[in-house]
């Protein structure tokens, strides 16, 4: 047992950072640490800059892109990743539909849709969730009807991310009405310009317009943009939702965001004094510290058993914890966050609001501490609610 | 001891919820958000027809002569419906001052304009380095002749956009931080040297940033002693705090049953949500922090006038820290239990989470009371 | 709405406390402030103090030896003899068994028990929990089968409190192994000098001997010691259970032990301070403070309701907020006693060990406070755990 | 990185698990504990059988040369088995001082004594009002010729009851809670002037509360400087916590499996009380803390040599917080599922329970680790 990073590993730590400091849009990076929505271009200019370097698809297998790193630089890269702050490359593609088409898709989608993953020439979406399969994703009812050469798909997709600059969606949809609920779906691949597509976007809470409603009437899909079996898209589905797992628990992040309120806390005044020397909020700083800590090794140990066990892209089910934990951290953070504002979370300014360039005595990094307080409370809700996480952990790994 | 409204107060809380269910649904409330000034000034006449803005005032003074407990039942109502006209501001704030820092003539004068819901006031008294403490102002108040002018910039101030007068703290001696030497002014807001700017919070309500650039306001300005009113700040102060704290065991109170109502008819796993233990045991938790709320507001209620300002303030504290943390357990719950239809702003329970989250940070959030509490000494003092 | 003491309560409050002054033995009294357990004698005499000025049941009917008082002033009069503090008269008389014999008794049974009840002639325990039948009491499987003027009881209770002291036990026993679960019971009353019956004491983890099994091996017991109607035991069982709740929730008790974790960190030091001038202690005891004042009010509420119904021995199901609300008060302000002692929490001395006499750097009040906490474990478990409480607000409050 | 165990390490948790699972069941322990030591010297003989008195000693000073890994492999070991004997004050507390304070010859004398089982040490520092602050000494040392006399009173020294040498800190200098002027010394048990008196703890471990009166110590009873040993007894007791945690760790998976097992067996309402929801969540939030506890056990283990004070410091503030707050919760839960039968002497896990709460106040609680971690400034800096 020797729980140092090695020397390798130390000076790939290195790389990586220096890559970053160098290569990251200092545009980019200023609004993710002002907590600001990132638009389309940023994630464009960085997939490219990251996928120019080779380091587009770190996790894939070589052969289609990838590094080979070992699942310990993975982790490495992808904390400080989310430390330097720069933009995690969207999931949809890299993480979701790009494993699934390398492992299960045939080889004209490997060769089409692969390179362009990785270079985000196509935006992808996710169409799993409908507005009556929330945790209970397998009561989807979209369906798809195959007429000759084409499944005609009609259905309402719904919490689909980013929708709005998406080419291609990724769907589940229904092919086989009469079998049992797990059976009968089918993993379809969409080109967003199809006939018959609407995106409709919905307002979330904290004034952000990420989400949105896919409705899809008579959408002639090509049978050749089905992957792999009619039928067996479930099993495509689960394995894509296990790889989602792992990532979840953002240690680098919550890091980054720490700094942040320390930063901040030593800004705003409490009285007469900076926030961040008062002991209470430094206590309540440190019990957060703790958890993360202890996270991160338990992130660590789980890239460990990963390691040994190969790369299988399925997860211990003990993962789970790092969802359960990295959520509630997430969530800690950014409520104290925003408490570190006082009364200053109140205003609501949107962004890039112009008349906010004049002088202000609000804060100019206040206004979206409330915001990002509010859109947090999605991290326990998405990807499996902790709830499902929990009955998760219950069933596989304590045997209730 | 006698939990029961009066007849007058049951029919006050009837008739207002009547009038805020009837016309003050979501769609109606989202509508007067969108609007330019960000409230309705047609539900704003109704409240004054309604005699909601003399509430609180002295019937000789031309209000109606409500105590705490009617203060309470509005509020509550207001809470529920997430009403967003400026009736905090003008009423409880505002007419806080005019009512317990006013002269005979102040009262006299402004009452009556208040109570017919033509005037509307603010309190400016949050600065950029004040954060919840309430003695630490630097805006300056320098006598000349017999009035003042005042100078300084005060931000965050409720409604303090659409008031006509605002209330404005502004130190008169001493130094940031003393507990002597902090006068009230009444400020027109069309003076000159005020500049304001308007924008909306976080939960829907509108506020200002105010600047003052040596204003010049008369002798029958000032309310309250201006080398010693930091006592009348708390004091309204207090009264707001009860007041917030019925408001919030409205919001909270809608919130657990639209999230009732939801775990009864949202399916999954063939099941309605509200079939699951886990739920219900988290919707039982929010119901006992509820009632809990309820509770300690009754108690605020009640120590809302008197005039031991110790003991007073403690019963703030103790409300304010139990608002702010039961609040945040029922509006987290009421999210989660929701799942992604909670985050979206089509559904009302986003909204009063937001707006349980501002009335934390409204007048000093759960940790400062907890230690402000804690600083007094407690609750329970060996003879409680 | 008045939310003030009217001027009579105010004088009772003063009569009450009063009479406490006067009467309570000191002895008693010291035992109860240092958390030691209390002798047999200490509930017998103050019960028959009480007993003598009147007090001895106060809110059973006045027929039958009641004050008359209105449910403010039975609040009043219980919370002030917890403040103080003085014995509560057993339960499992006054409360339990008492209220049933009055309610669905014979003549004879009432003429007989009520005032030995009253006085602590008889001392009674209570018999319903079984080894298989926790939370599920119903499930309960002591028989009791009819041979001509007696019943002949079999079987096993446990979690029996103070049954080494009892003269009687309250049985629920079934007589109906054919009914459904919660019919075929009946209620009986045994005398526990009958043969038949033993006792085995079970030490908790405190090392108090509070509880006990009690076996039951072919006891005769005279037909006219049930109470009601055979096969009706179970709606006696519940009239008996939901008065229990009324009680739980121990404002006094716990303002009590708030005014002692006051004076005792006045006392124990803490970085060159006594520990009651830490910010952060102060900060911990203001947060259940607030909510026992929270549960003070809403306990008022419902015995304001309980007064406007009528004392029909029906509690709200909303108090049972009272016990989980109660419980968790309890089990915080233990804790937080501990928490006074430091280091000082872990010697564990016998109660009257004379050799602690001596001189001893550990402080006398120390070694109670870590069997206490641990003792007061139960009050979540016992009387319907916490988590049948939340099951009963979800389905009779909330209606899930 | 890499958390495997060597084959070594895999060999002393697999022959000790087996040991202490074939000789050291709950029964032997309900002995054990009756006995008047209130611990085995069977046991005691057999650990040293094992190696593991000589365990974490350098091979040349007669010890098996073991590091911070192989402690928190014993200590989880007898933390699973609720182990009565004095391992920790003797091999951990009094072989610390031994091995990072001892002079060669102090080595020399004593490692080969405690490595065969036949020296038993303790840890006397804490004093009635030094809570959980290592710098408050009052008891005096106070040099004579070449030696030095000791006189005060020290509370709860655990196993100083059976102890034959006692590890004693006591002041050369300065005044109570002073960083300097603090001295550590070897006193015999039998010397002349030492008093001391042995009670159980809540536990079921044992403890002494010790006096010394003008006791005479030789020059080499000195371990390390006797004006600032302080370093040198923050330095054993960091080692100890994370010690301490791999105990803990032990002992609520222990709980966690007992409960478990009891939930999958027990039945109410007609089916095993593992089916309801709300226990199923509350098992696996027990199980998160505690691979939470593994994991900052782990970093403490990690930290426990190393050089750097302030990190090492901070590693444990961090382990002990975690330990503590996570054994409550684990501790409670366990409890509450197990209902009546969790709260008797003859069911195991009350033990496992009592023996959580008691290392939460050794060696200072969860809220006097967390302000030290959040005084030394949090755990991740910038660079972090």
């Amino acid at each position: 047992m020797d729980l140092r990073f090695t020397d390798e590993e130390r000076a790939f730590r290195e790389e990586v950072r220096a890559f970053f400091r160098d290569n990251v849009p200092e545009e980019t990076r200023t609004k993710m640490v002002d907590g600001e929505h990132l638009e389309k271009d940023d994630f464009v200019r960085w997939t490219r800059i990251l996928n120019a370097h080779g380091w587009g698809v770190p996790h894939w297998p070589v052969e289609y892109g990838g590094t080979g790193w070992d699942p310990m630089r993975q982790y490495i890269y992808l904390e400080e990743l989310q430390k330097y702050p720069a933009p995690q490359p969207l999931p949809f593609g890299v993480n979701m539909v790009g494993p699934v088409i390398y492992t299960f898709g045939s080889d004209e989608q490997k060769k089409h849709f692969l390179p362009r993953i990785a270079n985000l020439d196509d935006w992808w979406c996710q169409g799993f969730s409908e507005p009556g399969a929330g945790s209970d994703l397998a009561s989807l009812k979209t369906r798809a009807v195959r007429e000759g050469d084409h499944y005609v798909v009609n259905g309402q997709k719904t919490w689909t991310t980013l929708a709005q600059y998406a080419d291609w969606i990724f769907c589940l949809v229904r092919t086989d009405t009469d079998a049992k609920k797990q059976e009968g779906i089918s993993f379809l691949l969409i080109d967003m310009k199809t006939p018959g597509i609407e995106v409709r976007p919905i307002v979330t809470i904290d004034g952000g317009r990420e989400i949105n409603e896919v409705f899809l009437t008579d959408v002639r899909v090509p049978v050749e943009n089905l992957v792999g079996q009619e039928n067996k898209g479930w099993d495509y589905a689960k394995f894509l939702l296990g790889n989602e797992r792992t990532n979840i628990a953002r240690i680098g992040m919550s890091k980054q965001r720490i700094a942040r309120i320390r930063e901040l806390a030593g800004k705003e005044m409490s009285g007469g004094r900076p926030l961040i020397e008062d002991e209470r909020f430094r206590e309540k700083l440190a019990a957060i510290e703790i958890d993360l800590k202890a996270l991160e090794l338990t992130q660590l140990r789980v890239v460990a058993a990963d390691a040994k066990r190969g790369n299988t892209g399925r997860p211990d089910p003990a993962s789970s914890i790092l969802k359960i934990k990295g959520s509630e951290i997430q969530q800690a953070t950014t409520h104290l966050l925003m408490e570190v504002m006082g009364p200053y979370a109140a205003p609501y300014i949107p962004e890039h609001d112009d008349r906010w360039n004049e002088p202000s005595d609000v804060p100019d990094y206040a206004p979206t501490a409330a915001p990002n307080y509010f859109n947090f409370r999605k991290v326990s809700i998405y990807g499996g609610s902790n709830e499902i996480q929990k009955n998760i952990i219950a069933k596989a790994v304590l045997g209730l | 001891m006698d939990f029961d409204l009066t007849e007058e107060q049951s029919i006050l809380k009837d008739s207002l919820d009547r009038l805020l269910a009837d016309t003050y649904g979501f769609e109606e409330r989202k509508r007067h958000m969108a609007s330019a000034e960000g409230w309705s000034a047609e539900a704003w006449n109704r409240y004054a027809e309604m005699g909601l803005m003399a509430l609180p005032f002295a019937e000789e003074d031309g209000g109606i002569g409500g105590g705490p407990v009617e203060t309470m039942i509005v509020m509550e109502a207001l809470g529920k419906a997430l009403a967003l006209e400026p009736y905090f501001a003008t009423v409880i704030l505002g007419g806080g001052f005019l009512r317990l820092g006013g002269s005979a003539e102040q009262k006299a004068n402004l009452v009556p304009l208040v109570a017919e819901g033509s005037l509307k006031l603010a309190f400016a008294h949050t600065e950029r380095n004040s954060r919840f403490d309430l003695a630490r102002v630097e805006t300056k108040a320098r006598q000349d002749g017999d009035g003042w002018v005042l100078s300084g910039s005060k931000s965050v101030v409720l409604h303090g956009d659409c008031a006509d007068r605002i209330f404005v703290t502004a130190r008169t001696g001493g130094a940031s931080g003393d507990e002597t030497g902090i006068g009230v002014f009444l400020v027109d807001a069309n003076a000159e040297g005020v500049s304001r700017r308007g924008y909306a919070t976080q939960d829907g309500l509108r506020a200002a940033e105010l600047t003052l650039e040596n204003v010049r306001v008369a002798a029958d300005a000032v309310y309250g002693d201006p080398s010693d009113a930091l006592p009348l700040v708390r004091r309204v102060v207090d009264q707001a705090i009860a007041a917030l704290s019925a408001e919030a065991v409205g919001a909270i109170s809608a919130m657990h049953a639209l999230t009732l109502d939801y775990m009864k008819v949202r399916k999954q796993f063939g099941v309605p949500i509200g079939a699951f233990q886990v739920l219900q045991h988290a919707a039982v938790d929010m119901y006992v922090a509820i009632e809990q709320a309820r509770s300690i507001t009754l108690y605020a209620t009640m120590m809302a006038d008197s005039d031991d300002a110790a003991e007073r303030a403690k019963a703030m504290h103790a409300a304010k820290a139990e608002i702010g943390r039961g609040g945040r357990l029922v509006g987290e719950n009421a999210i989660q239990i929701h799942g992604g239809v909670g985050m979206t702003m089509e559904y009302a329970v986003g909204h009063y989470f937001k707006r349980m989250t501002m009335i934390d940070v409204a007048f000093g959030n759960t940790d400062h009371h907890m230690r402000a509490l804690a600083r007094a000494g407690g609750l329970f003092d060996a003879a409680a």
